[in-house]
């Protein structure tokens, strides 16, 4: 069923009566050429790509849980491609770029809402950093721009300018920047899929994958087997335990990013802001919530929730840089488990078993990455060659000694 | 009924019951709705007091922007959220049932265009057809550029509830930090008897009740405990856990949340029922850490769907009695009740009593038999369907009677209050016999349930269960239970026949804030969002500023009827911290403004304000940045000139931010071999190394010089601003990797005042100030350190090193001495026209020189980057040796450190440009590396710079683009040494 | 040009009251670490000992509890370090430890990296309350703890119920003190 | 989150400073032939379990002490804290 304001104006002259199902409940094949762990955004994404763009149709998503129940559905929404180093900036404003198009591509409004995002600089050293960061955007075809505080004045006059403990010296404004609404985009890749062909299998959780002298032959489930000439692990925040059951070590830590949301406010916040000498990033939902997070708590953890000393860190966050929200009040927080990799970009590669591949290590990033994400493994499984923009995120980057680490902190996940 | 005899002065409150109720009704309190001065006393809450004001018609619902009222008497309530107070006070959101009624109070109505009564975004309840669940997921597509243009600024306007002023909070908040053995949670009957159980016992006792009054539905009800009214009993109970000093009794604190451990945060509200909080914080989020909690957070009654359901009149059959028993106020004048269990006869019966007309008495079951407290009894029917455009005014019932009521109490049965039991992994487990979740078996550690939370709704049953439980907690604890007798209270009735939707045309509201009906529910479940996680996130059940605490249980009964399933087969509803919304002023405490993170000064700091400086922050530290004098015209030529004085004479620079860390032991010199990239164990008494350490991926993170006092003693500088890190590092390598070196650390940062005096003149100025010491180069030369005396005795510590190039000492004097020392210097230095100098001049001899620092120290830079590679010493074992030798470290032809002068010397260079082959294409693949730092060199008299370039080292001379689009530049620069002045290093030897 | 004499100047000079309590500086004491060495036959603890107590009256302490005798606490900071507190005017606090302890023990001179606020009144309690995660309501007299209150570190030593010494870093002793008068003007 | 301090008793989890998996404590000898391999999966590579975790959590604002506490990442519960001076020798390292 294609989306439509007619169509929407059809139904409800006959009472909402005749909506279809927004994807199938199918049983399993016996066998798919692509068998994807993981029915989050990546993995969504990833099978929408393949079907679409690659042509490969017979593919499965398996899911544990209900699809776009894992981070996709937790995260704070952002989109943006403010990123620094050769390895990153290309494949984030590729995936800006497919965001761009999203809603049309797949026919499904995910709100893709670009009112642009603003890093708050505090320091001398920071506007130095930002100014490099700003140049290698547009090196690689993004937009941004460095503000002075006049120029931040107007567009945020309610920011703290007078009393900061660390003043507002200027900011990187990336106008393309903004937010997506996240649990739009794994309905609008599943339905995308599912029209397409692609199995979408959920409530049924991966417990081992099938390898025979060193080629991959398909997955158990707790639902049973099912077999497969290709398998796809992409279930970020429980990589590792994925990865486990083909007997892999990665370079990778679970850890839980918590987010918060306050309740309903008539529109205040323009686009994203974030603060640049505390944990703080905030943006306002359509609905009116300010949506917003900070740090992560700091310790592996699989569990969907964190400590009150992270919450009170991002509220002081906030209402250093904007006490008029003082009287917000927060209503509800969360938390999701996060890849955090060992230089804080992520993995699509290829794995020493053969048919067996690597989508992980996203950090807290990975809601921006999606469509990109997915097109680049889409790339890999169905071509065996990474994406040019996807070249990087190999799995030996770190015997080498080519991270790709954007806030140079080395190998400790929980300081990215 | 009677009505209330007005007070002198005081206007008549129309639904005002002048013989009940637990307020002051001798006293008034005037205050303000929507423009219109009303009346209400104390005891009251804005909701209490505006029903007794006969105003039913508060609210707009957040998306048909239908007419709403009151609904709940308590923290529940989905509908009558307001703006209370004004101006930078203003406060949105706030829900009418718990804003507790103060003098002067004046609150408006929001979520409306234009009046409350004549908001045209009604018009939205017209459209409701075209605007079902997840409309905007199919539409709002065409043309592309119409979302952020056209449709998101319409939605986003006519979404969002209450507005903020837009100005700062102007109160302040606290945080505070409890301890407890026992934390009960709830000072309804079950809290009340756990806390003087416990209290009786000696245990450390907190008792949180998010009420102004304890006594929970006590205050509410007309129960009886030991043949006195429940409330009196309530009030007894409190005096006496008020006469422990072992008890905590914490009223308007609400307990938000569950944390790991036995932690709880909790909010109190300290003023927020008075008029001003007069300087004293609003509020204090506590921070509780309990051995055992005992959750006895009492139950919410829930609705019953039926076509428009949501009419101002209709409310939680409950709360009509709450408001009747315990405000004195009647929400109508003529009532019907609608049940589907015993407890809403009570509600009938108690408004009777009250002198209340009770229209109709509805059960849904059959063969029950309510007592005679209504007009007419039904039984076995529902109300299908109720009129009334702005408030309610006639139901009509399935069997089709049509009934006349202003107002409807609607009791769907009670959901006890498991909020915080799930806000760990617990899952509620459902229970037929009630008809609701109950606390499951995984609950946060160290907590306990009882009375209605735990499903236990009857009073005497739950004062039971909150006895039996709270003795073995005591016994877990280690203390032993007085053995008092439970007070007398009587067990009613409670049964109950579930029952959630009265099918019929029309919408049936389930969630009445985010407006989600039965019907959209269906059409979910039909779209395969049949989870009730996917559920809620395409309808938006139960995500409003409630949370759902009325709706979700009806919503998940209503997706398992579409499915055609039980409930427990559908799912459950968990909570999400916290259990109300906390403000976020409260969450962050005093950290805002200046108070955000603390401030470290230097020793010289109050010297430095007396002499023009302008500070910058360096992380926590104020540093001088410049020292402006008379005449300079801008930071420009201050710093050039201190640059100069300090290259022609002399200049000071308090350099106490950097990190000193002491190291004794007689394995400390091997201890430094292992920490630092180069070698330390040879390093003779007496003298300085400078070092590098590595992260053990490879990364150099840090630098510094370490002097060696003695044989067993050293003195390691870090940089300012890796201090914290550097130590704790260190402390890694001598517990978890070396154990067994006799080495031991402490920070001596802030016990010296440490000052770089640096320039031609140093030695002489020094040679005033040392005690008895050779300064000369033979006797005291480049990188020698001494202890001494400064000023005929005062201690202090001498080393000769220099990051400015010159000839320089740095000198360290006890903290206490600090202020005195740099007056002293500048005393003594006047001969040779001394200058103090900030930070930017640091930076520019720094560059000019070809010192890195911390815009070279990114985190992702290797020794062999800094022209260092050398350094790394492979015949010993230190940290980051390994990992920093690996192929794509050790390139060639990597970024290399170097210098930069503009071909045209009149243009200033810029950092972050990136730097680009001349007739190479603008992208990232032809990236050749960027600027690090720049300065203006007075000596050189035009700008320099440091920068890393792909194999920068071979580059010499080379001439490259410096490309800066984000800022308009693209200047062409020669590649030079990085050390643009005395390379040679003969000034700082000399 | 006269002679110079460097004078020394206390951290903040604080002596203020709020309601009956009060708040001050104690800029009359000598603060140094003493760490033992590494010795696995424990001879250095020994010596260490009789040191303290020739010294200072003063057994070692125990985690959590200061060893006091009149004005002199030594408080164990660290598994192998402790603080030695004692009445002492003058920037050689260490020679003096030093002279004593005769090698028993590595030691660094601390006075000048920390600042003592003396803090008493009956709402002591209740304005710590405000700053400090630990536990000093229930504890015994002598509790002596490191932890951070307001974002600083800070080491907590009980004297009384009423009575306490709040030592933190020298450099951010201002924003420390203005931490602790606003819990106290917050409860009172 | 509250650690039990093996000498200080219970504190809050906020005074700490975490690290990650205790076989950091494992350095393997930097000067062996394979020590780029060695040092890869010792500084990379991570078993990362959903359950039972020995971990360093180092006392910051408290004793400086490190500690080797032993938690479930599922449920966070602590099931022991040792000090990691004490478990490193154990494990053989000395100097």
């Amino acid at each position: 069923m294609r989306y439509s304001a007619l169509k929407i104006l059809t139904q409800g002259l006959t009472g909402n009566k005749g909506w279809q199902p927004a994807w199938r409940e199918p049983e399993p094949k016996a066998e798919y050429d692509v068998l994807i762990i993981g029915a989050g955004g990546h993995g969504l994404a990833t099978a929408y790509y393949l079907a679409k763009e690659f042509g490969v149709t017979n593919v499965a998503v398996v899911e544990k849980g209900w699809l776009g129940s894992g981070n996709i559905g937790r995260n704070t929404t952002i989109i943006r491609s403010n990123y620094l180093l050769e390895g990153n900036q290309p494949f984030y404003e590729l995936s800006l770029k497919l965001w761009e198009g999203l809603e049309q591509d797949f026919n499904y409004n995910a709100m893709v809402s670009q009112r642009g995002i603003l890093n708050l600089i505090h320091s001398d050293g920071q506007r130095d950093a930002f100014a490099r960061r700003a140049n290698a955007m547009r090196l690689s075809g993004a937009d941004s721009e460095l503000l002075d505080r006049d120029g931040i004045h107007a567009m945020c006059p309610f920011l703290d300018f007078d009393n900061a403990r660390f003043p507002i010296q200027g900011a990187l404004w990336q106008p393309r920047g903004g937010t997506v609404r996240h649990d739009a985009v794994a309905w609008g890749f599943a339905r995308g899929a599912d029209t397409r062909g692609v199995d979408i299998l959920q409530n049924r959780e991966v417990t081992g994958i099938d390898i025979e002298d060193g080629v991959v032959k398909g997955v158990q489930t707790s639902k049973g087997p099912i077999r497969a000439k290709k398998v796809a692990m992409c279930a970020a925040g429980s990589s590792g335990r994925v990865a486990a059951l083909a007997g892999m070590r990665l370079p990778i830590e679970s850890h839980v990013l918590q987010a918060f949301v306050s309740e309903g406010l008539k529109p205040v916040i323009p686009g994203v802001i974030t603060f640049g000498a505390g944990h703080f990033y905030v943006s306002q939902s359509d609905k009116g919530g300010l949506v917003f997070g900070g740090d992560i708590d700091g310790y592996n953890t699989y569990a969907q929730r964190g400590n009150l000393p992270v919450v009170e860190d991002v509220c002081e966050g906030g209402m250093a840089i904007m006490p008029m929200i003082g009287r917000a009040r927060l209503l509800r927080m969360w938390g999701g488990v996060m890849d955090m990799s060992m230089d804080g970009s992520p993995i699509i590669d290829a794995t020493q078993t053969d048919g067996l591949y690597l989508n992980a290590g996203w950090c807290y990033g990975g809601f921006k990455a999606t469509p990109a994400s997915g097109y680049c493994y889409a790339h890999l499984l169905a071509t065996g060659r990474p994406h040019d923009t996807a070249r990087f995120f190999r799995l030996d980057r770190f015997h080498r000694g080519a991270m790709i680490d954007e806030k140079g902190v080395g190998a400790q996940p929980n300081l990215h | 009924m009677t009505q209330n005899s007005a007070q002198p002065g005081s206007k008549p409150q129309p639904n005002r019951l002048s013989h009940n109720g637990l307020i002051d009704q001798s006293r008034s309190l005037n205050f303000t709705w929507n423009g219109t001065q009303y009346q209400g006393h104390p005891g009251d809450t804005l909701a209490s007091a505006l029903l007794a004001n006969g105003q039913r018609f508060v609210a707009r619902s957040f998306k048909y922007h239908r007419p709403r009222g009151i609904f709940s008497a308590g923290p529940e309530e989905p509908s009558a959220l307001v703006q209370l107070r004004s101006g930078a006070a203003q406060e949105p959101n706030t829900r009418a049932t718990v804003a507790e009624l103060f003098d002067g109070l004046t609150a408006t109505s929001q979520n409306h265009r234009g009046s409350l009564e004549g908001d045209i975004l009604a018009l939205n309840d017209w459209l409701a057809p075209f605007l079902s669940a997840g409309f905007y997921y199919k539409t709002f597509m065409w043309p592309a550029a119409f979302w952020e243009k056209v449709y998101e600024p319409f939605i986003r306007a006519s979404a969002g509830l209450g507005k903020l002023s837009m100005q700062a909070d102007p109160d302040i908040y606290d945080h505070g930090y409890l301890h407890c053995d026992l934390l009960v949670i709830g000072a309804g009957p079950a809290g009340l008897i756990a806390a003087l159980e416990a209290g009786r016992a000696g245990a450390r006792v907190i008792l949180a009740d998010e009420d102004f009054r304890p006594g929970g539905r006590l205050n509410a009800e007309t129960h009886a405990i030991d043949d006195a009214p429940g409330h009196a009993w309530a009030t007894r109970a409190i005096a006496e856990l008020a006469s422990l000093d072992n008890v905590r009794l914490m009223t308007r604190t609400t307990v938000y949340g569950a944390f790991d451990h036995g932690v709880y945060g909790a909010l109190e509200r300290c003023t927020d029922h008075l008029p001003t909080s007069g300087g004293k914080p609003r509020q204090v989020l506590w921070r509780l850490y309990t051995k055992r909690a005992l959750l006895c957070a009492g139950a919410t009654e829930r609705s019953i769907a039926f076509a428009n359901n949501d009419r101002p009149g209709i409310m939680l059959a409950g709360a009509v009695r709450t408001y009747a028993n315990r405000y004195g106020v009647t929400p109508g004048t003529r009532v019907a009740v609608l049940t589907n269990n015993d407890d809403g006869w009570r509600t009938a019966q108690d408004l009777q009593s009250a002198g209340v007309t009770v229209t109709a008495l509805i059960d849904t079951r059959s063969g029950v038999s309510p007592p005679k407290n209504a007009d007419r009894i039904e039984t076995g029917c529902a109300v299908a369907n109720t009129r009334g455009r702005r408030g309610l005014g006639q139901i009509s019932l399935t069997n089709g009677a049509v009934i006349d009521a202003d107002c409807l109490a609607v009791a769907g049965g009670w959901s006890p209050n498991v909020h915080l039991s799930s806000h760990q992994r617990g899952r509620p487990t459902w229970r037929d016999d009630i008809a609701a979740f109950v606390p499951g078996s995984e609950l946060p550690q160290g907590m306990s349930v009882a009375g209605a939370a735990n499903g236990t709704p009857t009073l005497a049953a739950a004062m039971a269960e909150a006895q039996t439980t709270t003795r073995a907690l005591l016994q877990d604890l280690g203390h032993s239970a007085t053995g008092a007798d439970l007070p007398r209270a009587s067990d009613e009735p409670a049964s109950i026949s579930a029952f959630w939707h009265v099918k019929a045309k029309g919408r049936a509201w389930v969630d009445l804030q985010n407006d989600v009906t039965a019907k959209d529910i269906y059409q979910s479940q039909k779209e395969a969002f049949r989870s009730v996680e996917l559920l809620k996130r395409y309808t938006t059940l139960g995500m409003a500023t409630d949370q759902g605490k009325t709706a979700n249980v009806l919503g998940l009964a209503i997706l398992a009827e579409a499915a055609g399933q039980t409930i427990p087969e559908t799912g459950t509803t968990i909570f999400r911290p916290p259990y109300t919304p906390v403000p976020i002023g409260a969450l962050a405490g005093r950290a805002r403004g200046k108070d955000f993170r603390p401030y470290r000064l230097t020793p010289s700091h109050k010297w430095a304000e007396e002499n023009g400086a302008t500070f910058v922050e360096t992380g926590p530290w104020m540093r001088a940045q410049w020292f402006a004098r008379p005449g300079e015209t801008g930071w420009r030529d201050s710093v050039d000139r201190e640059v100069r004085m300090t290259r022609n004479s002399v200049g000071i620079c308090d350099v106490t931010t950097l990190g000193k860390i002491d190291i004794q032991g007689r394995d400390a010199a091997e201890f430094l071999n292992h920490v630092y990239a180069n070698g330390f164990a040879k390093l003779p008494v007496g003298k300085v190394r400078y070092g590098i350490m590595l992260r053990e991926d490879g990364i150099c993170y840090d630098d510094g010089t370490t002097a060696r006092l003695s044989e067993t003693h050293f003195v390691m500088t870090t940089t300012t601003v890796n201090a914290v890190a550097v130590f704790r590092n260190l402390e890694f390598a001598r517990q978890c990797l070396w154990p067994d070196l006799d080495v031991h650390l402490i920070s001596t940062t802030d016990g010296w005042a440490q000052y770089a005096v640096a320039g031609p003149n140093a030695r002489a100025l020094l040679s005033k100030v040392v005690d008895d010491l050779d300064l000369s180069n033979e006797a005291f030369p480049f990188m020698a350190c001494t202890e001494c005396t400064v000023f005929g005795g005062t201690p202090a510590r001498l080393f000769r090193i220099s990051f400015s190039g010159e000839l320089a000492y740095e000198i360290a004097v006890p903290t206490r001495f600090g202020d005195s020392m740099i007056r002293a210097l500048m005393e003594v230095g006047k001969e040779f026209d001394v200058t103090p100098y900030g930070t930017e001049a640091l930076g520019v001899m720094r560059i000019e020189k070809g010192h890195f620092a911390g815009n070279e120290l990114t985190g992702q830079t290797t020794a062999a980057m800094l022209g260092l590679g050398g350094m790394v010493s492979k015949k010993k074992d230190s940290i980051g040796l390994p990992l920093s030798q690996r192929s794509e470290m050790i390139r060639d032809d990597d970024l290399r450190l170097v210098g930069f002068h503009p071909v045209d010397k009149g243009i200033d260079l810029n950092a972050g440009a990136h730097f680009l082959t001349k007739g190479d294409p603008e992208d990232m693949a032809h990236d050749q590396g960027w600027m690090t730092s720049v300065a203006w060199s007075p000596e050189l008299g035009h700008s320099i710079g440091l920068g890393f370039l792909k194999n920068g080292q071979n580059r010499m001379g080379e001439t490259l683009r410096a490309f800066d689009p984000v800022r308009g530049k693209d200047t062409a620069v020669t590649v030079v040494s990085p050390h643009h002045i005395d390379p040679e290093g003969a000034r700082q030897r000399g | 040009m006269a002679e110079i004499k460097l004078t020394a100047a206390p951290v903040l000079g604080t002596n203020l009251s709020i309601g009956t309590n009060t708040i001050q500086e104690r800029d009359d004491l000598a603060l140094v670490s003493i760490a033992t060495p590494l010795d696995q036959d424990q001879d250095s603890q020994a010596d260490l000992a009789r040191a303290l107590s020739a010294g200072w009256g003063l057994d070692l302490p125990a985690p959590t509890r200061a060893s006091s005798a009149g004005d002199a606490h030594a408080i164990q900071t660290t598994a192998d370090q402790m603080l030695l507190i004692f009445p002492h005017e003058g920037p050689d606090g260490n020679a003096v430890v030093q002279s004593k302890l005769d090698g028993a023990g590595y030691t660094t001179e601390q006075t000048d990296v920390w600042l003592v606020l003396e803090i008493a009144g009956p709402e002591t309690l209740a304005a710590l309350e405000r700053l400090c995660p630990m536990d000093l309501r229930g504890v015994p007299d002598g509790t002596a703890t490191r932890t951070v209150m307001e974002h600083m570190g800070a080491l907590v030593l009980r004297h009384s119920a009423e009575r306490f010494w709040l030592l933190t870093a020298s450099s951010s002793a201002g924003s420390f003190l203005h931490a602790v008068e606003q819990s106290y003007r917050n409860v009172t | 989150m509250i650690i039990p301090h093996p000498l200080l008793g219970p504190r809050d989890a906020a005074e700490f400073v975490y690290l990650g998996d205790a076989s950091l404590i494992a350095r393997p000898d930097g000067l062996a032939p394979d020590a780029i391999d060695q040092f890869h999966s010792y500084t990379y590579l991570r078993d990362n379990p959903a359950g039972v975790h020995r971990e360093l959590w180092y006392h910051e604002q408290g004793d400086r002490s490190w500690l080797v506490v032993t938690r479930n990442t599922l449920t966070h519960e602590i099931l022991s804290a040792e000090l990691a001076r004490d478990v490193a020798r154990a494990e053989g390292r000395s100097r």
